[in-house]
């Protein structure tokens, strides 16, 4: 657990030093990506620092060229290494789906377990800052379906820090997903060696009237939700997955049999994304064991627009989780 | 090779055509700097890609261009949609996300899109214009016109794979594309030399059985001469051209963005020998403006900018019930 | 209604009809593709005939380059044209969603209204076949999770030609699937011009007792499946959705209302896939008044296996949909 | 060009090593033509894709490799696997879909892969292997060893993006990779001049800055030559190098498949002139074999192919058992 002792760091900060720890304990990790090197550090500065630190061979930018920078990841990967590979924003694994879906995914299959593809994508994911509607969109609906990928999502920067060191060195692909709105958000960290292992969700607010189950951008507002319902005397429980795959199953059905009420909230569009997944979960597993039915609040169903009014008007936020959750009590 | 064709070619660019050259360089200047007072004021917010040293190449390329010839470009493209006409109320309404925009302020600074002046799609995704592109040209040689497509792209888009698929296949059916590659020596924070060992683009692409040259991008009288003969060769069939067109990044990325990754010394030298200036001085030496003709365009496009962002500045933001709309023809279609 | 008199043809006649029909109606319809020009037309067949009768400017080979191909569509259906093309199978859309995803589905949007792309890409959907895991993949999760692109899966002949049609003269972009176990079954279609409105489910077999809702290459099965159970005295309604985006919501909660009792059933992945999200629907509208929690079928969580005995114990077939039911009578 | 190169090279063909292309070459022959009988004889059901005709490009290539060198192809690959040395046995289970295969079955004829012998990936994407291949070079790069990385792809592939990417990486960094495009002259039912104007497609990879050359990929001389030059470039740290290797497909696209679309005589003649035959002349006439010695070559490989298929077809398929795993490293991550 956290200690009071741990210093405050930003999520970006979480990354670079999950990174920078994961660098010095093996040589096999190297990092590839564009403007990944100093003095610019990542467009996001994940990897700020560390090519200055351990040479450009290991922290080296690449041509603006997805297909080729995932699926010469996956190379080396097959050849032992385990590389860090950096696409700038999510919304741009449209371009190296191939790579992603058809090869990162599939190859230790294919090859009945002779090969593994020991990769991480880092991704930022956009959303809520004016970006337009080719630089925001959350596609973690896209990983969750496709075997063979693991998909991590933290919300704080100690998850950050404690997740991505463990997908580095996670034995299969990993997309670890990294909000945009939290980048430069700040909280305790654990110095030095720290790791979380993938598929364990966290309450990040116990509660017993009503369970919101959430990841990422979401986290916050579902926690100020909860703030304000506590005042109005309902109880939230906040349950942030963390990693989508694997799904820690057992986490969303102790806490929704506790409480009888689920709301699954997530930056993704909702029709056909991964709320979805949750809801049919819990809707089966609880069947006639809950209070209301799960409610599912995601992205209205447009891509994402530009105007700030719209954009804001897009996602859910703390207001309408509350609403949300008044009206199935 | 820049001196030597400027030499042949300067005779080629009529007066009328050089300065309403200068009339457009001098509006998108205008525009920039506008936005950029703007921005550092705190009138208003925006994501902005300056385009400032790169005016040349839209103002000459679309001195060749009709209305009803199609335009695809980038987020950095907004001198290129001035260049294509786009009205400069709706162009800066846009870029503000108002519903005077002309996107209704749903697409933003990245998406601008006109197709009454041509300017098909403005793309955020590097690359992912110029098949599109292909297919504005396979349009127009199917339907028989002689409309011609011109794709705006950085040098950094030589490295992804779109670009080459797109080029494959509009040498292969002869299709009237003119692919503009504005090579700014960057790709984001990163240095041409850093990304490819290729010297020049031109040679990429040539071998897709397509005519491919270099020209020095910041020089009015070779881009005027290059696209001239890049679009007689589309609108009369013969097919596309690659024009790797030479600049500067004068700024960093994107607004506000650092340059210190950019050589010092070139950067101030580009900047003292920026193309707006340059151009202006060439004028009146070879006679082809006065002072105060030039003082007089300047003065008209200031006005109209001015004028422009005003107006976009009174537009409204688009309301609630836009959310949901232009997602499909019939809004039934929309998932509840 | 389908007539005795029609004329009984294969789904792969029907596709062919469509594209006939709708290039004589029309001179801005025009077909690209790989290898879709005659003598073959198509590797499965679609356009055979048609570069013969239409020239090859309107029905052209292309290089392998999916990204130019809807691409290029793309620019010709701003311009006015109504292209279809064609990518040769649904795996294959891994190397073009950047095009499919963040240009097609975004076009009308980003520009207010000012632009549309009116095209639609006809793709093969395999499984079942021992093609392996690269050629193999159901993937219309992917497809209905990006707002702007509607999604259509014809499980008959008949289905193929009216449905094609429309989507040829939607003023959206169309995905067409085309499944390849179903491709050379036979069924009646109405001779000259058909079309059948996007949107709309059809209620393959009515029953009284579950519902099974399904699509593409699972529908065969579930009738297969409501035959069986009838004769054990279990009334099967199946209904088709035919059109996934548009989703006919009303037929689904109609339908479902009645029975009491769901099964969605796919071949796609099950997890997070698009049977969570018509389980989701149904779980919600009909809270309480369900005698059974809706049951999800859809292909194993695992890249599709090459071996016969491993793929077809994948999917979901008449025996594993009958048992489901039995069990939740 | 292929006159001339073939006379100075010759020399450099050791007589181990052509005798030992000889095996490879007949071994590969002999494991398609039993394939083809046990298909047309219903004995066994896959889906194949022919490889003859193209036999001396693996068979050449492999010489200058070791197993610990690596390798990617495609679905139309068993040539290069058979060079690179995956196990005939485990090879022909693979494709039969049986547990005694190189992924258990579960991968497929379009799936095989050993990394033992170095076959690290066959792809049934077009072009989805070469992005990989480099990062294997990377990977040799990386750790210091002076392993190369072979890539195979068709002449079908180069009009994908993926290549044009992963070329213009491995040149930037001066990969040990050697890019071999085994040009068939068809891309499945479509024939080159149908799908690009290039006329040399070395001519589009050598801007990347890499060497890049085409050869007769159908004589062993000349394939053995510029693979060893490209094989000892990548091994001295000298970068990558394109080849073109010019081919012909001898049959359809996969067994069984039309070739209606492929001029008649062209193809009489190619089968006439196919490279076995021819290279099996050429050693005799050369001196560099005895006509009982290719033939004592022959009945051992027959041998060999013989047993492994009698042995893969007593393998049984996989059981249910091996469904759902190899998906992750550990069952548990697998969502129920
Ligand atoms: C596919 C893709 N990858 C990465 C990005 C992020 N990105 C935006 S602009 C840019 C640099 C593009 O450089 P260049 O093509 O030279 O155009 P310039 O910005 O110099 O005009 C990058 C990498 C993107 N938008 N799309
Ligand atoms: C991305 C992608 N598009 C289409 C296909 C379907 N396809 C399989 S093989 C093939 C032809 C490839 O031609 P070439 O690269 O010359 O290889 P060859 O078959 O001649 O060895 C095509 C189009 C595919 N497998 N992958
Ligand atoms: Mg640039
Ligand atoms: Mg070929």
């Amino acid at each position: 657990m956290t200690t009071v002792e741990d210093p405050v760091h930003t999520l970006s900060e979480g990354v670079n030093q999950a990174l920078d720890e994961a660098m010095s304990d093996d040589e096999t990790v190297f990092c590839l990506g564009e403007d990944i090197e100093d003095p610019i550090g990542g467009v996001m500065r994940g990897t700020r620092g560390l090519s200055t630190k351990y040479g450009r061979a290991r922290v080296r930018n690449t041509p603006i060229a997805e297909q080729a920078i995932v699926g010469c990841a996956i190379g080396a990967s097959l050849a032992g290494m385990r590389p860090v590979a950096e696409v700038m924003l999510m919304d741009f694994f449209a371009v190296c789906m191939d790579q992603v879906a058809n090869h990162a995914a599939k190859l230790r299959y294919m090859s009945g377990g002779r090969t593994n593809v020991p990769i991480t994508i880092r991704t930022s994911v956009g959303g809520g800052a004016q970006f337009g509607a080719q630089h925001s969109q959350s596609l973690e609906g896209w990983m969750m379906h496709i075997p063979g990928l693991k998909v991590v999502v933290p919300s704080t920067p100690r998850d950050a820090k404690g997740l991505l060191y463990s997908a580095i060195f996670d034995d299969d692909p990993c997309i670890h997903m990294e909000t945009m709105s939290l980048l430069f958000t700040r909280g305790p960290v654990p110095a030095g060696h720290f790791a979380i292992p993938l598929g364990s969700a966290e309450v990040k607010r116990p509660g017993t009237d009503v369970t919101v189950i959430a990841w990422g951008k979401e986290v916050p507002e579902a926690l100020a939700a909860a703030e304000t319902l506590a005042g109005e005397g309902t109880d939230v429980e906040v349950l942030d997955l963390r990693t989508l795959v694997p799904l820690d199953r057992q986490a969303i059905l102790d806490s929704v049999a506790k409480t009888r009420r689920a709301v699954v909230v997530h930056a993704a569009t909702t029709f056909a994304g991964p709320g979805a997944e949750i809801a049919s979960l819990v809707s089966h597993e609880l069947f006639g064991e809950l209070a209301a039915p799960v409610e599912r609040l995601g992205a209205a169903y447009a891509p994402i627009p530009f105007a700030a009014e719209l954009e804001t008007a897009l996602y859910p936020d703390r207001g309408r989780i509350a609403e949300t959750i008044r009206a199935m009590a | 090779m820049a001196e030597a064709s400027t030499a042949q070619v300067t005779a080629r660019l009529p007066d009328d055509a050089a300065l309403h050259i200068f009339r457009t360089m001098a509006t998108i200047r205008a525009m920039e700097d506008r936005i950029n007072r703007g921005l550092n004021a705190g009138e208003f917010r925006m994501t902005f890609y300056p385009v400032r040293g790169q005016e040349v190449i839209p103002a000459a390329v679309s001195e060749h261009l009709r209305p009803e010839d199609y335009m695809v470009t980038t987020y950095r493209g907004m001198h290129d949609c001035i260049a294509k006409g786009i009205p400069l109320t709706e162009l800066v309404a846009e870029m503000l996300g108002r519903v005077g925009g002309t996107s209704k302020g749903k697409g933003g600074p990245m998406h601008l899109s006109d197709p009454r002046s041509g300017l098909m799609v403005t793309t955020g995704v590097v690359g992912g214009g110029v098949p599109i592109a292909v297919g504005l040209g396979l349009a127009a040689q199917l339907r028989g016109t002689d409309q011609v497509s011109v794709v705006n792209f950085g040098d950094g888009a030589t490295s992804i794979g779109a670009t080459h698929e797109a080029a494959n296949m509009a040498a292969l059916w002869q299709l009237p594309v003119v692919f503009v590659c504005q090579h700014n020596g960057y790709g984001e924070h990163t240095a041409f030399a850093d990304y490819t060992r290729t010297e020049h683009l031109a040679d990429r692409f040539r071998p897709y059985g397509m005519a491919a040259v270099t020209v020095d991008g910041n020089s009015v009288p070779d881009m005027y001469a290059a696209a001239g003969e890049a679009v007689a060769r589309a609108r009369s069939g013969g097919g596309p051209t690659f024009l790797e067109c030479l600049t500067f990044r004068l700024e960093g990325h994107s607004f506000g963005a650092s340059t210190e990754y950019v050589d010092a010394d070139r950067l101030a030298q580009a900047r003292a020998d920026e193309p707006l200036g340059r151009y202006r001085a060439w004028l009146v030496a070879e006679d082809r403006a006065t002072e105060e003709q030039l003082a007089e365009v300047e003065r008209q496009v200031d006005e109209a900018v001015e004028a422009a962002v005003a107006e976009a500045l009174a537009s409204p933001a688009p309301g609630l019930e836009e959310l949901q709309t232009d997602v499909f023809s019939s809004d039934e279609a929309v998932p509840r």
